[in-house]
């Protein structure tokens, strides 16, 4: 309804608050100092590249979460974001490595690789779950582990892997693929693909909010009888969001590969899509509330470094994440409750029952 | 009578069915067991024709079932908390919460605590769960998520304050104490006797009877006991019926005067226990390690899809469960071979499913599965050996595909992720 | 609980509701309700959509908790905190909409939370095959309850209620999907049992339904209670006017606009259970010309709702054609069917008419997505959507405070009339209207006749669907009866009675005698 | 009740005919170290572990040790010395900010534990051109202030494999790998051809747990126990292990069947957390990380990288193995006669495996 500026900002607030609280706790029994970890936690963003590596790295988190929650939008629970970008990844690093092509060509035809990539292995689940009724949760998974496996192929020295060192590798990608980044000097270089993931969430956001493509996709969502009823092929929009998922899912690791590494090797990060799943629910699904979330859940990630400075275990680094997770949801519902009941008082005051009410 | 109705396809449709119900259908535990005779038979001619004595031998069983307890642990977690109506995707974090409690409390007071404590430890997340889910009522999968985190985070914080002065490893627990393990004693020599004879069907028989009933741990024993268990608390008792209708219809069961938040309370809490012993399964078990990092490794959600295999039904779980277990323990232990000669069982079976469709007059369905069974038969054919990468996951595959070739005739609990308020 | 009930209480009210208050956020539900029921009757409570009548139903069985107010039961002061508090003190409830679990068996739903009684094995059972008789529920208690119709299901409710032992019923609308004869049949069960002692609370929009039923009756509007009248002298005129402040509309349909030109053309179409071979449609025929109503009457689960969905296109049919002003729509899918002039008023509001969580204009454009103005191209055209919907809201008279609040914060009836009032618009060529005024009020009912007959007169085709045969008869230009999935009868609205209409689609008509089965339709 | 061990396979096999030894004769091994220790006190060390950190009584602990040993002899001030540690799931920015936050803080020689490491540093070591980093088992192309820390893993299989084939009663050995990587493909390779060197016609089966990319199988002693039962009913009765925590389950299958393990990185026999494995494991492939990051040090302290060796090989005792429990006495001396053949350059051992 009316967008109050009270019930937006004050969950989140309350649930930094309690996870920092609950931190504290955790903190203190193994005899830590809470104010010198998340004093070293604010202080590390303005030393050396960290503020950068944020931005980075949410940019990357963000392609995950935006992925997932095109799937959320219709009800559909894509946990394959996982395998999807791996793949993805691979086959465009692959690709990208075997080709020539001049400049902004060779980027655009990796970018279209991996998109078409993490398409086409969501389009598994989605076509498994529209002609057989697999459901999708389940499919991912194994789809999940699936790609693992493929990409382990791949990437053997007999098939399309290079050995570096200790390392395999594909191909390094000539710098005609590469996309410049934006040098800080010392505070680092922003990826140039940071603003394939800004346009990815404004795109995201006019797709749902503005077009008939994304009412079809929220209508199938709420109430697949009543899209059904009102002309909307649900089969197809199971299909197409899959493929936007998917699609999305595999352009999630390109900020990184086209902008710093050049090639996917063993030491590729995995569970960027586990990530995508926490940070679209920490976002509610939203443009803008997955990019606070996505640099939040960067900002603690690279907080890791600077705990084990002051000595620390990061592991509480995991505990935040999850209780942020939870004490998020659970501040949201409670300003919700408190927000319904003071809406209640008021109503009762305005049309005149005849006494107050006991709150 | 049959001239009107027999199968109403929607509910309105049936407004004047009357007398007979639907067609009777074969009890479901009869179909379960015609399709492991089936399987079996299957598994054993293939064994015969290929030569691969692995895909029927008492080794790969009773590593099947090793490998199956903790998904099926799992997923008897998921199941209760399912049937309840809350989606429990942080399986995976109750799991690593219960290895870890149960390695603490087995390395001091002996496996039983252990499994105890890993109930507990399990349960907790499982409270944390509730809490989140019925009380606040958050979102089913962002809680679960949360308490995967959580999980993770918890166990390995807890494990540097408490195992590393042990172990003098913050990712390990120091050595747990195991069960010992029982044989059905002298049927499982008999058995072994049989096996060794090398008989087509009865010695595949036989070795698969021996895997099941030695070296059986008592948790292993409780793992399967839970089965009938489940079943019949959850469908045969008045618990079970008050937790089912809070996963079907919690309006209608709180306006009967059920107690909807009590009952999803102690489902969920079951339900991480449950899972919690799924970790206990990691690591009590003779032959297993201690506590280590990470050692879930996705079993959790491995569990979750065993139970949508199985319908969100115990039996059928158990079948989600076994056919993922044997699979990894098949590729596990004898490799790429192994794989190729189930491929092989998998042409054998795929035959009768023809012969079946053709009798039931299904042509274009026959088509689609012969087309299937000759590809993979060219699979079995042209390959000596499969890539060590790709049958790695056959678990995964076999899953998948099994979903794929089976009718979908998934019902999950109406209600199932559906926040429910009270009033 | 009847032998604890001595003479003394039965001198006291059964139920006695003072002062009661609720609200809700943006609208008070019960203001200062005041009702009182004596033992042994069958008290009727009235008032239109949204006048608060379950709401005070919900909070009398524990399900709700009032702000404020008393309640007391058998003359003593009670607190019920849950439902369970209220049928321990005798209190049973049937809900306005079921409250089934439909995955679970017609004994599990009604052992359910009353398993201290009889266990959950044999000996419910023959409990429940005793009170089966009593309610004419003839399935095995082991059928799960989504394999059941309508009304088997309103008798399981009922069921429930009474294995629990309830002395004081709630009926909230049992009889909105009811036909004629099976009303008949509920009324003598609730006759019979009042003769025993049970007391009934009871409500319903079909005001003649009152007057037969109802020894004593309240009238609620806008949350408040504002009398009490005796149903065997009032008129449902006098009534109506009580409930609304309004006379009361009728459905008569002054006069014919028929003309020969066919809007729709059904010609032996025939449906399919999905995997059976059995049809849910068989040998349909029917033309639908401009500017008539074509009244499909018959006993739910007849074929209706496939009927309907087939000419949706949400359902395919396996033989047969399909034709729209001439065109072959057989094969075309429901969005090209909706913008070739169809509009869909579902039997089931919430199910397919609306989205619930999404606000009045996200609404407005469902169903529309393709075209003007609540769309351009590709685009949403928001603005459009907005006027438009309030278009409706004015032009319909929804209550709602505003076009920006979820569909599901509007009450049932002006919930149908915003869907009635969007599928009203873009000037379609055919209605395809389910139960149009299923558990609206009457004024709301006069609404929506008003404007399908308006729609008529401007050359609208209307196929309409009712369980209301006063709404059925009254609209219709023609009527056909339909049973087990075909057209078994034809009945022309200006000669035929309800009693005439209700026989036949129950079957006591010639047509395959020897198909229909004597205990099909108890 | 189950009592006691079973004995392990069903394939009866018999001894290996094996081959006769070589003969070279063994020389003393030499060790960098040797010579006058120089004087570290000025010596600012950082260390950054890979997943695990100090205490995974593996791997780290081993550079652990390396670093503790020079505090002690070196004379490196405890309070100079900075240690950091990764975390699963580290991104490479992670990495990169861990090694520039001890750079940056001046510390200097930096040593980066694990290969993991080889991409963060390639951007690190650029940023800091002063100072000197040095990566264990990887190298970094074109930074010359990088010095890699690299072994010969090849070479320490080989005699275990050489001591699998004489441990063998029935002429048939196992291999599990963690993860089939190129780094644990070396054991496999030198384990196959130490194997083959002892008895030509010794049966090796190989199993690896997880494909590259899946880390998993480092970290999965249920899957190890698998698959070495897996091997032990195929005929297998020593099984040698590269499966980091994983190789717990291969100790616990060879214990239940009667089988003999070999150990891999330290000497795991006297490893706490497979203590109740002790009895069979025969003997331990040692991975001298500790080595390597003393005698870096050291050579740091000295300012001459150069009298680094390549590779910590078997003769620079890079690698080796370990004799606790006194298992392969009886068999030293011909371990011993191949490790001198190797180290003389008689025997060649590759680093690929044939298959
Ligand atoms: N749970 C609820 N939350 C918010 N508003 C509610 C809720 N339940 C009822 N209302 C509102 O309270 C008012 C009274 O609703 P109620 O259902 O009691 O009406 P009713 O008399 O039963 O109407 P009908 O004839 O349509 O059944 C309506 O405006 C409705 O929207
Ligand atoms: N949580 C809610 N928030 C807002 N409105 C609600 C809520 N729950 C119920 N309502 C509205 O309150 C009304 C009362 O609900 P109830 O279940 O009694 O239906 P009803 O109005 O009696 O149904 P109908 O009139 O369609 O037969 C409904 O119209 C429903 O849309
Ligand atoms: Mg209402
Ligand atoms: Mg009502």
């Amino acid at each position: 309804m009316k967008l109050n500026a009270r019930a937006v900002l004050l969950p989140p607030l309350l649930a930094i608050i309690a996870a920092l609280l609950l931190c504290s706790i955790a903190l203190m029994i193994s005899g830590g100092n809470p104010l010198e970890a998340f004093g070293a936690m604010i202080a590390q963003v303005g030393r050396g590249t960290t503020a950068v590596d944020i931005v980075n790295t949410g940019s990357t988190y963000y392609l995950a979460a935006l992925a997932v929650a095109i799937g959320f939008q219709m009800k559909l629970f894509n946990i394959g974001v996982e395998g999807q970008y791996k793949l993805a990844a691979i086959v465009a690093m692959i690709a990208g490595g075997a080709v020539a092509l001049p400049p902004v060509l060779h980027t655009l035809f990796i970018l279209v690789v991996a998109a078409l990539v993490g398409a086409m292995w969501a389009a598994i689940p989605a076509i498994l779950k529209i002609t057989r009724g697999v459901n999708e949760v389940i499919s991912t998974i194994m789809l999940n582990w699936i790609a693992t496996g493929i990409a382990a192929y791949l990437i053997q020295q007999s098939v399309f892997g290079e050995l570096r060192g200790n390392n395999l590798g594909t191909p390094v990608v000539a710098e005609s693929g590469w996309v410049p980044g934006i040098s800080l000097g010392g505070a680092g270089t922003i990826f140039g693909l940071v603003v394939l993931a800004v346009l990815a969430g404004v795109g995201y956001w006019v797709l749902m909010n503005r077009t008939r493509f994304g009412f079809e996709l929220r209508a199938s969502g709420e109430s697949a009888t009543a899209a059904t009823a009102g002309g909307v092929n649900a089969k197809k929009m199971v299909l197409v969001a899959m493929l936007l998922s998917g699609a999305t899912a595999g352009l999630v690791a390109m900020p990184e590969l086209l902008g710093r590494d050049y090639t996917y090797t063993l030491n590729f990060p995995a569970a960027y899509g586990f990530t995508g799943i926490a940070v679209a629910l920490l976002g509610r699904n939203h443009p803008v509330g997955i990019a606070f979330g996505a640099l939040l859940w960067a900002f603690l990630d690279k907080s890791s470094v600077a705990l084990e400075n002051v000595g620390v275990p990061k592991e509480i680094v995991t505990i935040m994440q999850g209780s942020i997770v939870l004490s998020v949801v659970v501040a949201y519902e409670v300003v919700r409750r408190i927000t319904l009941a003071a809406e209640q008082r008021k109503v009762g005051q305005q049309l005149g029952t005849t006494d107050e009410v006991a709150a | 009578m049959s001239a009107v109705v027999d199968t109403p396809q929607s509910p309105d449709s049936a407004a004047f069915l009357a007398g007979p119900g639907p067609k009777r259908k074969l009890p479901g535990w009869s179909v379960g067991l015609l399709l492991v005779a089936a399987a079996i038979g299957a598994l054993s001619t293939a064994s015969y024709l290929t030569g691969v004595p692995q895909l029927t031998s008492s080794g790969t069983f009773q590593t099947a079932v090793q490998l199956a307890m903790p998904i099926l642990l799992a997923g008897l977690g998921g199941l209760w908390a399912e049937r309840a109506g809350v989606v429990n995707i942080g399986l995976e974090g109750m799991m690593i919460m219960g290895t870890w409690g149960g390695a603490w409390a087995g390395y001091q007071w002996g496996p039983w605590a252990g499994l105890v404590a890993a109930a507990v430890f399990g349960a907790l997340g499982g409270l944390l769960h509730a809490i989140a889910t019925v009380t606040f009522g958050v979102n089913h999968i962002v809680s679960g998520v949360a308490i995967n985190l959580l999980g993770a985070g918890v166990t390995k914080y807890l494990s540097t304050l408490l195992f590393q002065p042990v172990s003098h490893n913050p990712r390990e627990s120091p050595p747990v104490p195991k069960f010992d393990t029982f044989s059905m004693q002298p049927l499982g020599d008999w058995l072994a006797e049989l096996e060794n004879e090398q008989r087509v069907g009865i010695s595949d028989v036989a070795g698969i009877l021996k895997g099941l009933v030695t070296g059986v741990s008592p948790l292993t024993m409780l793992a399967i006991l839970l089965v009938p268990i489940t079943y019949l608390v959850l469908w045969r008792s008045r618990f079970g019926l008050r937790l089912r209708s809070c996963g079907e219809n919690p309006v209608a069961a709180e306006s009967l005067g059920v107690n909807v938040y009590l009952h999803k309370y102690a489902a969920v809490i079951v339900s991480g226990a449950l899972a919690g012993l799924g970790g206990a399964a990691l690591l009590l078990n003779p032959g297993q390690s201690g506590y280590l990092e990470n050692q879930t490794n996705g079993r959790g959600y491995i569990g979750l899809a065993a139970m949508i295999f199985g319908n969100w039904r115990p039996t059928g779980l158990l079948g989600g469960a076994a056919l993922f277990g044997y699979a990894d323990g098949l590729q596990l232990r004898s490799g790429g071979g192994a794989v190729l000669a189930l491929l092989y069982a998998a042409v054998l079976a795929l035959g009768v499913v023809v012969i079946w469709q053709l009798w039931r007059r299904r042509w274009v369905a026959t088509a689609v599965t012969v087309s299937g069974a000759l590809i993979l038969y060219w699979v079995y054919w042209s390959f000596n050996e499969l890539p060590s990468q790709i049958t790695t996951y056959l678990p995964h595959l076999v899953t998948l595909v099994v979903l794929a070739v089976s009718a979908q005739r998934l019902r999950p609990p109406a209600a199932n992720g559906v926040e429910y308020r009270r009033g | 609980m009847s032998s604890s009930l001595d003479a003394a209480q039965h001198s006291r009210p059964a139920v006695r509701l003072t002062g009661i208050t609720k609200r809700f956020p943006g609208v008070i539900a019960n203001s200062d309700v005041h009702l009182t029921v004596a033992h042994g009757e069958v008290h009727a409570l009235c008032g239109e959509n949204g006048a608060g009548k379950s709401t005070l139903m919900k909070i009398l069985y524990g399900m709700q908790q009032p702000d404020e107010g008393m309640i007391e039961v058998n003359g003593e002061q009670v607190h019920f905190r849950s439902p369970s508090d209220a049928i321990k003190a005798g209190i049973g409830m049937v809900h306005q909409h079921f409250m089934l679990a439909d995955n679970l068996t017609v004994l599990e739903n009604v052992v359910l939370g009353a398993e201290a009684l009889h266990g959950i094995g044999s000996k419910a059972r023959k409990r429940i095959a005793e009170l089966a008789k009593q309610t004419g529920l003839h399935v095995s208690p082991d059928l799960p309850v989504e394999h059941l119709g309508v009304a088997d299901r309103q008798r399981v409710e009922i069921l429930k209620v009474l294995y629990r032992g309830a002395r004081i019923v709630i009926l909230d609308e049992p009889t909105a999907v009811l036909v004629p004869q099976e009303v008949e049949e509920l009324f003598l069960t609730l006759r019979g049992m009042r003769e025993q002692g049970y007391t009934f609370l009871f409500i319903s929009h079909k005001l003649d339904e009152v007057r037969a039923i109802a020894d004593s009756l309240t009238v609620i509007r806008r949350g408040s209670t504002v009398g009490t009248a005796d149903p065997r002298t009032v008129t449902s005129r006098q009534l109506g006017e009580l409930m609304v402040g309004s006379e009361l509309p009728s459905p008569e349909t002054r006069e014919s606009t028929v003309t020969d030109r066919a809007v729709l053309t059904l010609s032996e179409v025939r449906l399919c259970a999905a995997g059976g071979q059995r049809p849910l449609l068989d040998h349909i025929t029917l033309t639908v010309h401009a500017g008539e109503v074509l009244g499909i009457a018959g006993v739910e689960g007849n074929g209706q709702t496939e009927l309907v969905e087939a000419v949706m296109g949400i359902r395919k049919i396996d033989s047969g054609s399909v034709t729209l002003g001439g065109e072959d729509i057989t094969k075309t899918p429901t969005l090209a069917r909706r913008e070739a002039g169809i509009g869909y008023v579902p039997e089931d509001r919430h199910r397919q008419g609306l989205l619930l969580t999404q606000t009045l204009w996200a609404n407005r454009i469902l169903g529309y997505q393709t075209r003007r103005p609540v769309v351009r191209g590709r685009w949403l055209d928001i603005e459009g959507a907005r006027a438009d919907t309030r278009r409706i809201v004015e032009q319909f008279d929804v209550r709602t405070p505003g076009i920006e609040v979820p569909a599901a914060a509007l009450s049932g009836g002006n919930q149908q009339k915003l869907v009635v009032g969007r599928e009203l618009s873009g000037d379609p060529v055919l209605l395809i209207a389910s139960h149009p005024t299923r558990g609206v009020d009457v004024g709301a009912q006069a609404v929506i006749w008003e404007q399908i007959r308006t729609a008529r007169a401007n050359g609208l085709a209307v196929l309409l669907v009712s369980a209301d045969l006063d709404e059925l008869i009254g609209l219709s230009d023609s009527i056909k009866v339909m049973s087990r999935g075909r057209l078994v009868a034809d009945a022309d609205p200006n000669v035929v009675t309800p009693e005439d209409l209700g026989a036949a689609m129950t079957g006591d008509c010639e047509y395959e005698a020897g198909a229909i089965d004597e205990g099909t339709e108890q | 009740k189950d009592s006691g061990t079973t004995p392990g396979g069903n394939a009866a096999g018999a001894e290996c005919q094996k081959a006769t030894p070589p003969t070279v004769q063994a020389g003393s091994t030499s060790s960098s170290t040797t010579g006058t220790k120089p004087d570290a006190k000025a010596l600012k060390v950082g260390l950054t572990y890979d997943i695990g950190g100090r205490g995974d009584a593996s791997f780290n602990d081993a550079a652990a040790a390396g670093i503790d040993r020079a505090i002690a002899e070196l004379g490196v001030q405890k309070s100079n010395v900075k240690e950091a540690s990764a975390a699963a799931g580290d991104t490479e920015d992670v990495k990169a900010s861990r090694l520039r936050q001890l750079a940056s803080e001046g510390f200097n020689p930096v040593v980066a534990v694990g290969f993991a490491y080889a991409d963060a540093l390639k951007v690190v070591a650029a940023q800091f051109p002063n100072t000197r980093f040095a990566i264990v088992d990887a190298g970094v192309d074109g930074a010359k202030n990088v010095t890699p820390l690299v072994f010969a893993e090849e070479q320490g299989s080989f005699l275990a494999g050489v001591i699998a084939a004489y441990k063998s009663k029935k002429c048939s050995v196992g291999f599990v790998g963690g993860v089939n990587v190129p780094l644990i493909q070396k054991f496999e390779a030198g384990f196959y051809a130490g194997a083959k060197a002892a008895a030509p016609n010794i049966k090796i089966e190989k199993k690896y747990l997880t494909p590259a990319g899946d880390v998993s199988g480092f970290n999965d002693p249920t899957k190890g126990k698998v698959a070495s039962d897996g091997l032990i009913d195929g005929g297998a009765d020593v099984l040698y292990h590269a499966a980091g925590a994983s190789g717990k389950g291969v100790f616990n299958a060879a214990k239940a069947r009667g089988a003999l393990a070999i150990g891999v990185d330290s000497d795991q026999y006297k490893q706490t957390t497979v203590a109740e494995s002790k009895d069979i494991i025969i003997s331990s492939v040692l991975k001298r990380v500790d080595v390597a990051v003393y005698d870096y040090i050291a050579a740091a302290a000295k300012n001459d990288l150069s009298t680094l060796p390549k590779s910590f090989d078997l003769s620079v005792d890079g690698v080796g193995y370990a004799t606790s429990g006194g298992k392969v006495d009886d068999i030293k001396s011909t371990v011993d006669a191949y490790k001198a053949a190797i180290v003389s350059g008689q025997i060649k051992v590759s680093d690929k495996p044939s298959s």
